[in-house]
């Protein structure tokens, strides 16, 4: 408690949970038993509930992201760790529909461990579930992670695409296999300037030389795999945005959505410039932005850095991001 | 009741002596999770058996069948504890009971063999570790085959007695390999000659059972 | 160039004004001869053209909130730099209305001059031209201040209400009145546990001793008059909440207005805890908290703080608040 | 033309006049703003007037009256000028420029009084200082005096002489003084000695409209 305002580093998340749910009162409840907040709204036409958590740190995601046209509940971890299974079992039990829940996870050991074991417990109840697994960070592509891709930025567009398909009706293996076919034609890279303030020890999590740069971060404060000096934006994001298409490959006229995202403590003058270089890119690529988001949406607490991701639509995925949405985070 | 087969008296006997059990080697098994892990085994398994005496205290009827031991531990393991272990644990116990509800007043070894393998199962899905990843998967899945193998008709607690066997050689085979899953994965070659902590409990588990029959409940053999 | 994402010092507002341009082009114009955002959808019931502006640093204010239901135009300066009075004068020209065009002014003196000398050109163009000062910050309420309060947070507030009166009509001198009585009834207080990283040197503004905390900042980096231990956020919200309440003095059942607001580095996590600090003092107390923001709205960069803010209105201004608005920033 | 009164050409000699006094004191102003200020006061002012005589160029007819080159001093220092100064300079052309266009081709001393009352009054709307804050108010205040005290029928050449003698007054009393507004309000004690820079600039105006007609526009005595 020095860069911290907090009460102690255990209260931290709860009481940041209590204030949440007062502030957003209109949209979420919190269900105090499982610790998760819970849509007030959503679709009477839902056969499925949509339910994502994860480890805290990462705000507005997924909380931000509960209500009409979006999430039907959220279970938050302690910072950066896994919710409890338990808190997963039964947020699900509060949000299944006739077609049981859908669970999107981030490509984590302990997220997928906590989500499957919730889900074992459905399965025991014959609430029938199933899961999207977000694995979309570029940087953690390689043969040499067993753990596979970690998910990141992404996540919150697989969520507004699902969000939009689960209130046009969509049944539980539809709307996994949507999803799935969503982080397929997603890819997301990261990079960071300053490290974020490690709650526990008050202290930056790690520390750069001046001019460096962590290319490749995920959103836990987590190191990149290689450190480069920094460069001027337009380069930067140029390379990075590359490295994307490279990746999801847009066929000629395919709408791709794009979001530029702050890791916390990013400045939104940084964060608009970085949108125009990657506009520039885009165009200069012959690729069509059809969608795109600028702020901070997935964050590591106070890192200093952003994430691109780019997703690359398909002609159903579009409308459903375009659904109406009304979240404490995202509203159209 | 089935000759040869637990009742609930004898399930309920057999998860207090796990728990007794646990207690008495938390010291060990935190060594071996502080070598391989972050050293919290010990502490996350005792935690899990102590809510799970409480349920067991709390439920208080042991002629109930072999179901709500079984149901009692996996609610304490799933619920209460956190950690990659404890609602691993927990998915077992919760297969174990589910068997036992089906088998009715006894839990035979075929009935045990069936459930041992659906919990089996149900850790590798959620935690995507294969034999030979250095998990408690090495240990449960020899204890699961040999739990299987048993002739129809062999006596629960032999057959739990020739599992405990098989796992105990499954932990020693964690003791070569080095770690693809879990935390112990980070540490790669440097964990090569420690048995994985979670393997140790599962053959624990196996254990405990074949002491039951042979110290608590005699009556059963 | 090195914790900053940019091309070049000089190049960081101007590529973000593009970015930001293009990011929200259904929303804002980008008038390049002037260096403005202008909306580009305005209620035709307008009679007054709203045109606020300031230093850049403080995103999203004010061209976060350029749109239907808010500001007709903002003109941004350099970062922490007064906008130019020719920006100001040309923008307020863009968007003048039958009755003339309305400055909402921070209170600084660059801000007065070059708002004082491009209304003096109005004036010699015959186009009306009346001000609202928002001098809102309370640590700097002391006669050794010869420039007089400070204007932060709450000038949003006061935007957000002069944007629902412009749009029922209201004429120059009226919504002059309206704004300078919610500035009366409007505070703010400022605290930060770090400073914002200064995008001339790359380094922190300045360096706070661990455990301690700035107690009375403004929004331009600058220090408070005052430096003090840390503390647990329920006591400091506590703290700060009771000196705001000794200054706006809400009577009995009086609706109160609330802005907890990021200064840039601070976690969500942090703003949801103050909130429901914030609250539980209003609770307290026995004042009735009828409307709420959180998030970074008047910002300081990367600054790691955040603000207090509380208006109690008027029974006008409670609709002026609530009505629609759809700007970058703020949609309702 | 009325007699004594500043046609187009003479006033814009004396705009270019003052140019040229401030290009000739850049150092001087330069080192008065470092000792009070932020030391880009000498710039400041050369940037103006610089980008005045463009304007003056631009507009190729100096018998135009004297409303025009005022107004082209005026556009320069509003809209190419930062800092504080500039557009407070731009204000006074401003209001001098407007009395020029009312007073028709020519300014009399009468019409400069006003249009300085009027400039200063807009730069203490604006800036909000009063005499004795130490800024440029302190040499217009006593100048738009002079000129408004000179009785009626004075020539405006004679008139302005006096506003320059009473401007450099001004401008000594300010060393005096303590700095209230703008940068120098930040140094308090330390800037007493040191005569504002401002009012330096305001002192050179009026002393160029004088030169003016001493030496470039005879034919107005
Ligand atoms: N993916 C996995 N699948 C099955 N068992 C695993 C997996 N990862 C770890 N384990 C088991 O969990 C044990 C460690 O448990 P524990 O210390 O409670 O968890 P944590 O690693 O969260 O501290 C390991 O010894 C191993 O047997
Ligand atoms: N509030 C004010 N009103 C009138 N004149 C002022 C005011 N503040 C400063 N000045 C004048 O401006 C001069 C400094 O001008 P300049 O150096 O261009 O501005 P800056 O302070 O922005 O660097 C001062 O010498 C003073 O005469
Ligand atoms: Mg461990
Ligand atoms: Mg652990
Ligand atoms: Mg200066
Ligand atoms: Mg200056």
């Amino acid at each position: 408690m020095a860069r911290y305002f907090e009460n102690s580093t255990d209260d931290l998340v709860p009481d940041a949970l209590a204030g949440f749910a007062r502030a957003h009162a209109d949209v979420v409840e919190h269900h105090a038993d499982s610790g998760s907040l819970v849509a007030r709204h959503t679709a009477a036409a839902r056969r499925v509930g949509l339910l994502s958590g994860g480890g805290s740190g990462h705000e507005p995601l997924h909380a931000g992201f509960v209500g009409a046209g979006m999430l039907d509940a959220a279970c938050p971890g302690r910072v950066f760790a896994s919710p409890h299974n338990r808190q997963i079992y039964q947020a699900s039990l509060a949000v299944a529909r006739p077609e049981g829940v859908l669970h999107i996870v981030k490509n984590y050991t302990g997220d997928r461990i906590n989500f499957g074991i919730a889900a074992e417990r459905l399965a025991h109840q014959d609430v029938a579930c199933a899961r999207v697994l977000v694995d979309d960070d570029l940087a953690s592509d390689s043969e040499a992670v067993g753990a596979g891709r970690r998910g990141t930025g992404g996540t919150l567009l697989v969520e507004k695409i699902l969000g939009g398909a689960a209130d046009t009706g969509l049944g539980l293996t539809e709307l996994a296999e949507l999803g799935a076919a969503a982080v397929r034609r997603c890819r997301t890279l990261a990079v960071a300037s300053a490290a974020h303030t490690a709650p526990t020890t008050d202290e930056p999590a790690f520390t750069l030389p001046a001019g460096e740069l962590e290319y490749g971060v995920g959103i836990h404060g987590e190191r990149a795999n290689r450190t480069r000096p920094q460069q001027p934006v337009a380069a930067l994001v140029e390379e990075m945005t590359d490295a994307l298409l490279a990746a999801v490959r847009p066929g000629p006229g395919e709408p791709v959505l794009a979001l530029v995202n702050g890791l916390g403590a990013v400045t939104s003058l940084e964060l608009y410039g970085i949108f125009g270089e990657l506009g520039r890119v885009l165009d200069a690529r012959g690729v069509h932005l059809a969608r795109h988001l600028v702020g901070d949406y997935v964050t590591a607490l106070d890192m200093r850095g952003f994430s691109l991701t780019l997703l690359v639509a398909d002609p159903a995925m579009l409308p459903f991001y375009d659904a109406p949405v009304r979240t404490a985070a995202l509203r159209w | 009741m089935t000759t040869g087969a637990f009742d609930g008296r004898a399930t309920s006997d057999w998860m207090r002596r796990f728990a007794a059990t646990a207690y008495a080697t938390e010291a060990e098994l935190t060594a071996l999770d502080q070598q391989a892990g972050d050293g919290d085994f010990g502490v996350n398994l005792t935690a899990g058996v102590k809510a799970g005496e409480r349920l067991l205290d709390a439920d208080g009827n042991p002629d109930g069948g072999p179901s709500a031991p079984l149901g009692s531990m996996a609610a304490a393991f799933l619920d209460e504890i956190g950690g990659t272990s404890g609602p691993l644990f927990g998915l077992l116990f919760q297969a174990l009971a589910r068997t036992a509800e089906s088998a009715g007043s006894a839990l035979t070894a075929a009935a045990l063999a069936t459930g041992t393998e659906e919990g089996l199962a149900a850790i590798r899905r959620v935690g995507d570790a294969a034999p030979g990843d250095k998990t408690l998967v090495d240990a449960l899945t020899p204890a699961a085959e040999a739990l299987r193998a048993a002739p129809d008709g062999t006596p629960a607690d032999q057959a739990l007695e020739r599992a405990a066997e098989a796992a105990w050689q499954g932990v020693r085979d964690t003791a070569d390999l080095s770690a693809r899953m879990g935390r112990a994965s980070y540490l790669g070659e440097r964990v090569t000659g420690v048995p994985d902590p979670g393997a140790v409990g599962i053959a624990l588990f196996f254990a405990s059972a074949a002491d039951t029959v042979r110290e608590v409940a005699p009556h059963l053999r």
